[in-house]
């Protein structure tokens, strides 16, 4: 039996903004998810708090929606303990690379073999339009009535010097490009990043649909570009102007996961292990260590 | 002539092996059938300064040390400086040949000096000088007639990891000292015996606490290194691969909790350990695994507070802290073992009341009795009556039947929700730190909100029932009944002991669980007491306080220590007699 | 006929404008000199979902909403559904003429249907549909006869930063609704009728402290937005520059409050201000203030717990947790205003406190509180008696004549010791979480650290006196005595009043200051009531417990609420008369 | 009155272990604030928890130890408050770059003038030997017994990343080199990272004293390399091998701090403006927004 689109259909009603872009990122994924075949039992997602981090409560699949900023320490518990589950974290861009960014730091370092979308819609959308940690220099919101003058977060030259071993960007307003970019950070092995950008419009009424468009591109078709050069990377990273770079930035395969390197994992997961009381030889040795 | 009832002081600098050597003397004392109380103190430094380590040993078993010193190993001078005090009339100093003028002041209170070549021998017979500890031990039970052979065994096994060589010359070392001491040494009141008994095991209460939890299932554990906390995660690093487990070491203590979350959700018995600063920085998620009803056991080992306070020392500071932690009001079941049997206890009991009650177990210890060792019976530890009961968890077979919707937060009589975890196609649902309906959809209905809180409320009634009333030691009818919790029970437990020796009439209830607690019960313990007097190592008496809070009782007397220092029973003594 | 004495209803989904017309409304009718409370309801989605904005209007000033709605302006068919059973008969409903089949039910409940071309005015008039919300106020207006004018005024304001064309189509709108009432509709009891009062501010609890605390010289605010905090950090935002403050959105709640002890620390006065989650995240860095003697502000808007619990909505979940947060014990202060007055009063003394006590002051509001609006005189917060007392700080002056050596933590008999702040080459000395000696150095001493402790304990003394007494309000003599603390102050009190004019006897206890307080004082309020009832926003009736902790009385009964929604008058009368 | 060494000698004896590199850090601080005249009334140095972070308790200057991690907060909130102290963050690599790790990249994207001095044993210290963020692949410790399976921090390239400055590193065994560092550091208008290999030498037996000599070479020697190229800087922040650069890796200089953004502090300090009663036109205009 095929996995179709429709199997991830959860009963709730998105409360997303009519127009926002997390529709897209949730379309996107369910089309990937089946494409890759798998079923909603077999996928965990994580989310955290924000707009974006109701995803879970949208789609039919095995969902924890944590706290805000917590995503990736949760996903990672959950997948160091059931390694056979897909783990998705997905999250907005303040509780992806604000309050969590030491965790994504992290999970970036240990490879652990998790898929992390980010819904960057360079806002806080839930908390009513404050100033993110992507909001571009002189970005005007409530907490910076006069401009953010903080330099805005570079996800993709930060995972590069952190040792991600997939980075790509998508956009939430093309759906195919971003499913086939989802695919691709599934069947990843070790930490996938995903940052999409997500028109949010009621709050960033900069950076629109429309705005992208008009600057977005695709390195697939980037003439000479391939996802395998550090330092072309370490270039593309800084590309957001005129022309801004969306498709698989880096990626390096073959790299041991965190999991891999766990020998305690090496007979199956944790949880397929089971419990079960010690043999008595086990005590006597436990026993033995103190006498 | 005193045999097999005496206390060793060792003392020196960080760096010396004052811990390790006493340590390992204590384990030598236990194989020779002997009880031991090992208290350890340390400075939050590496080298340098003064730390000191003691050892109580007795025939029978004991439960904490005392304050009167018999023999102090004095590694340097400061030691004699530091310590000279507590040692008794009779008692001896060993100490290095080399230091001038301890002599006639040891002589004046009656102390007898033990000078020997401690240098000397560590360089010549080990080849460096922080070798002075093994000779000083050689010395002493040279000097106490001990068995040398119950020595030798621990220096083999402790050892033997870093060499052959290594684990020769302090062979050489110890048995010179030994030597110089029977040759040397004729006057000494305090004499030790090997005795023949069943094997013992030496623990501490991080330890036992471990044992527990391998036991009972524990398969994961996350954390981040903090003192008096850090031996649990390390003990769990030495062991994961062999018992199926999983320990990571996170980037703060935020990770820690949550990881836990994350595996406890999916299936795994998880847990962290910490002190009260980790603690404070778990206390979001602690909420969020009470929202989402995450199985979850959290060890805060407490250390003298506010902030980093006195990092390598002990107090009971954190109760209230405990109790209350987290935005809202969620269950939350606290125990606090008193003993290094408690905390092996609780390590097993604590993933069980967890998975039955779907909700954060929090152990609380503290430095005393985290690291303090004790000598106990190698059946005090009751692997064999471990049952490892996850409560109302459906197996896959229970949901392959399954002919309903899958309500993961179902309401129900008892507030106990069966749960699945994720990975079953019939059980597939969300978690959320939001309020939330049967299914685990958000929701902001305020009658589901009310049914919710109230479901989840219930389960502290289930719980109640099976939390251990507080237990009292001593005579039923007593003038003064001594109230404690956690690790005080052992300095409490002698001081009574001593008391009714006395003839006074004293009795004591000691509080292993905290919450929830049958009050009804602690009242009545309260109505039948005379004089209570609350002995707390904290400044406020927070567990006389949650006592009035929840039986309207007012405990009489307060006696408090908040200096960093764990209780002895010869002070508990002293002050209750100041009224 | 009734007049000015009535309440309002506006229901719509989000990005209806419920808010904003609501607090308009609200105030275009202040400034006909009305009293007005302001409820806010609202979902945790940006648009959609069901909110609703409630106006209680009266000529007397008023302390809370009440349930009986006598005009509801649906926004949409929903509202209607929503809120049709709150409406009184004889009350009316105004919706858009299109919705079919309402008219009948409310007729059959004896509500007034007022169908309005509300969609058609607002397109027409306006050229956007949201401007719904402004038709259906002007035919409110209209329907109960209000002057036009203040109504225009407030379109005016509100609006003039969008531009003429809005502010002159949004007028259009409004006038068209409510020519369109006076034209169309003849039968209503309720009228309003502007009178004339000195200026009036309608004002909700969040902005009132922050009146309070700019008054008083706050310098330095560090925050990361939470409902319902936020209000605070983006009200300092927009007043940074004009009263000389930085306000800084940090990357999370821990280095909020870092930010603010390192302001404070070196002179400014700081705070940060947060709802329980971020007050989870400041735990640690508290216990640090509190071992640093850091005079910070910290501002706690609760929100109903645990974890994310119900964003947007309303609860006082979090006492306890503030009162014991972070490892350890140390000097804390609590203030949990009731009022807008007493929000102000907290921003002003609250830097106050934390200065001369040199520890974290903490004021709990609440989300009821934190955005209800109500009017006030604007001689209700009175600036001029605002003083700042910076309590023992040395002034360069004082230090540059200093002869003796400065310790920063020096032992005085009132715990205070004078604070200097880095920069002066007299007092340069080190601050630290770690237990110090007077100076500030690192120390493991015993006897240091137990009278650093007391030192720091007593200035709990010395707060005390200047603490305020729980508040009583209504007859001395009652039969029942009502307790509460913080936000409830409104819905009690007015429920106290309406038992009182019908004959019943009964008053009200009110805490807005909570700790540390004068419990000898509260056991004798306790002593003197007859019967004592706790009104709480929380599940266990965290308030009562407190008093029984501290003054052996239990309380009688309790009513609890802790569905999200705050208590109304009502619904505490309801409540106590099941017993 | 020019300020010597001996200005900042505190009463506190250190109580670190003999030959640990944190004697080299505290020296070549009091060397390079002494060679700036700068006075102790005139510094604050800011510490977390650690070894290193004692620092503050053996030196003679304004001193705020805090609590593990939170160092560069601390340090903001008291800069923004009074820019005219020399504010110096101080502390351990556990504690910058690990539990700390997200503070660090937000004072990099402000751009605020501090200094920031990692102590860099590699190892956790106080806390008696457990591995920590900048531990090589495979170091032994007692919480990575079978050797740490995470991809060692690069403080470099992560600063590159974030948009610091000032990056360079240093050496506790090269104490001229040193204290030229750090008051090249101390001088820099904005944030000014200085990673400090400092061998520890109870818990680090592999990058020892030796281990470093043997390695080390300063950029400033190195033919052709200059402070302002960023891509130079990245391919240099990746060399950590046989051969280990010290120096100064970038700079950028006449970047606005954030400081320098904020309106109300043109007029001079927080702390210089003191407070003031309102006046009767502010207390009108405050409650007149409420009318
Ligand atoms: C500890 C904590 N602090 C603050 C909040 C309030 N909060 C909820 S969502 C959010 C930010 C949302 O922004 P983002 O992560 O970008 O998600 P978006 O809403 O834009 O999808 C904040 C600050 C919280 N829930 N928890
Ligand atoms: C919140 C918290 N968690 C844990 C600790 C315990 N702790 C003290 S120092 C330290 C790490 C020290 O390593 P590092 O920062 O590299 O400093 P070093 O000792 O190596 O100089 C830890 C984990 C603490 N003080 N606070
Ligand atoms: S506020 Fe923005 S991000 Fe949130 S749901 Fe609406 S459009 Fe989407
Ligand atoms: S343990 Fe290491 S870092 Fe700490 S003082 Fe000793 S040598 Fe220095
Ligand atoms: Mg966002
Ligand atoms: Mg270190």
């Amino acid at each position: 039996m095929m996995s179709e689109v429709k199997d991830f259909a959860s009963p709730v009603r998105p409360t997303w903004c009519p127009g926002c872009g997390n529709f897209g990122i949730l379309n996107a994924l369910k089309r990937a998810l089946a494409n890759l075949d798998l079923e909603p039992h077999q996928v965990l997602l994580v989310s955290g708090i924000g707009c974006g981090s109701k995803l879970p409560d949208y789609m039919k699949a095995n969902g924890f929606m944590g706290i805000h900023g917590r995503v990736l320490p949760i996903a990672t518990g959950a997948k160091l303990a059931n390694h056979e589950l897909k783990v998705i974290a997905v999250h907005g861009d303040g509780d992806g690379y604000g309050i969590g960014g030491n965790h994504f730091l992290y999970t970036m370092r240990r490879n652990m073999d998790l898929v992390d979308i980010i819904q960057n819609n360079q806002v806080y959308g839930l908390t009513k339009g404050q100033y993110s940690p992507t909001s571009e220099r002189g970005f005007v919101t409530k907490t910076s009535p006069e401009g953010a003058i903080e330099l805005a977060v570079n996800p993709i030259a930060l995972a590069l010097a952190a040792g991600a071993t997939f980075i790509a960007r998508g956009f939430a307003g093309e759906l195919p490009h971003l499913a086939q970019l989802l695919a691709q950070a599934i069947e990843h092995r070790g930490y996938a990043l995903v940052d999409v950008l997500q028109p949010c419009v009621i709050f960033n009424r900069v950076n629109t649909y429309d705005w992208f468009r008009a600057r977005l591109y695709k390195l697939e078709e980037e003439e000479g570009y391939g996802p395998s050069n550090r330092e072309a990377a370490w270039e593309k990273a800084f590309e957001w102007g005129d022309r801004i770079p969306i498709g698989l930035f880096y990626q390096v395969e073959g790299l041991p996961t965190y999991e891999d390197q766990l020998p305690a994992l090496r007979v199956g997961s944790l949880v397929k292990q089971g419990l079960r009381p010690l043999t008595p030889e086990e005590v006597e040795a436990l026993k033995q260590e103190f006498v | 002539m005193i045999k097999n009832d005496m206390t060793f002081k060792i003392g020196g600098e960080a760096g010396q092996g004052v811990e390790s050597s006493g340590a390992g003397f204590a384990q030598a004392l236990a194989r020779g059938g002997l009880h031991i109380f090992g208290l350890q103190d340390y400075m939050s430094r590496i080298r340098g300064g003064h730390n000191f380590y003691q050892i109580r040993v007795k025939e029978e078993d004991i439960y904490s040390h005392t304050d009167a010193v018999h023999l102090l190993l004095a590694l340097n001078p400061q030691a004699i400086k530091e310590h000279i005090e507590e040692v008794v009339e009779g008692g001896g100093i060993i100490y290095d040949e080399s230091w001038q003028g301890e002599k006639r002041e040891l002589e004046g209170r009656g102390i007898v000096p033990f000078p020997a070549p401690l240098k000397r021998i560590a360089e010549e017979e080990g080849g460096r000088k922080v070798m002075m500890n093994t000779a000083a031990l050689g010395v002493a039970a040279g000097l106490t007639g001990y068995d040398f052979e119950p020595m030798a065994s621990v220096i083999e096994d402790n050892f033997r990891k870093k060499g052959a060589s290594v684990v020769e010359r302090n062979l050489k070392v110890a048995e010179t000292g030994y030597r110089f001491a029977q040759e040397n040494y004729h006057r000494f009141d305090y004499r030790l015996e090997a005795i023949e008994v069943p094997e013992r095991m030496v623990i501490n209460g991080n330890h036992a606490f471990c044992l527990g939890a391998v036991a009972s299932g524990c398969r994961f554990v996350s954390a981040y290194p903090m003192t008096p906390a850090t031996s649990i995660m390390e003990w769990m690093a030495t062991h994961a691969q062999r018992y199926g487990m999983v320990m990571k070491h996170t980037e703060d203590e935020i990770a820690a909790i949550c990881m836990a979350i994350g595996a406890a959700h999916v299936g795994a018995r998880a847990m962290t350990a910490t002190s009260g600063g980790g603690f404070s920085l778990m206390v979001e998620a602690l909420g969020l695994a009470g929202m989402t009803e995450t199985p979850l056991v959290v060890v805060e080992a407490q250390r003298p507070g506010p902030s980093t306070g006195l990092a390598t020392r002990t107090e009971q500071g954190d109760l209230r802290f405990i109790l209350h932690a987290s935005q809202g009001e969620f269950p939350r079941l606290i125990l606090a073992p008193g003993t290094v049997e408690e905390c092996f206890q609780a390590g097993a009991r604590a993933f069980n009341l967890a998975e039955k009650y779907q909700c954060p177990v929090i152990v609380v210890l503290d430095n005393f009795l985290a690291n303090s060792l004790r000598a106990v019976d190698k059946e005090a530890f009751d692997f064999a009556s471990v049952e490892i009961d996850r409560g109302e968890l459906l197996t896959s077979e229970d949901l392959d039947r399954l002919e309903s919707r899958y309500n993961r937060f179902q309401f129900t009589e008892s507030g106990i929700s069966p749960r699945a975890v994720s990975s079953h196609p019939k059980a597939v649902y969300v978690s959320t730190g939001n309020v939330h309906d049967e299914e685990g959809h958000i929701t902001e209905e305020p009658t589901i909100r009310t049914k919710m809180m109230n479901k989840k409320m219930r389960k502290l009634e289930v719980a109640r029932r099976e939390m251990r009333e507080p237990e009292l030691y001593g005579p039923k009818e007593a003038d003064i009944t001594l109230l404690g919790w956690g690790s005080t029970y052992g300095p409490i437990r002698e001081a009574v002991k001593a008391l009714n020796k006395e003839g006074r009439k004293v009795n004591f209830i000691h509080f292993m669980d905290i919450w929830p607690l049958h009050w009804e019960e602690v009242a009545e313990m309260m109505e039948r007491a005379k004089q209570t007097v609350a002995v707390e190592n904290n400044y406020s008496g927070q567990m006389a306080d949650l006592i009035r809070t929840y039986t309207g009782r007012e405990v009489d007397k307060r006696i408090l220590r908040y200096d960093g220092r764990p209780f002895s029973p010869d002070y508990i003594i002293a002050h209750l007699e100041v009224q």
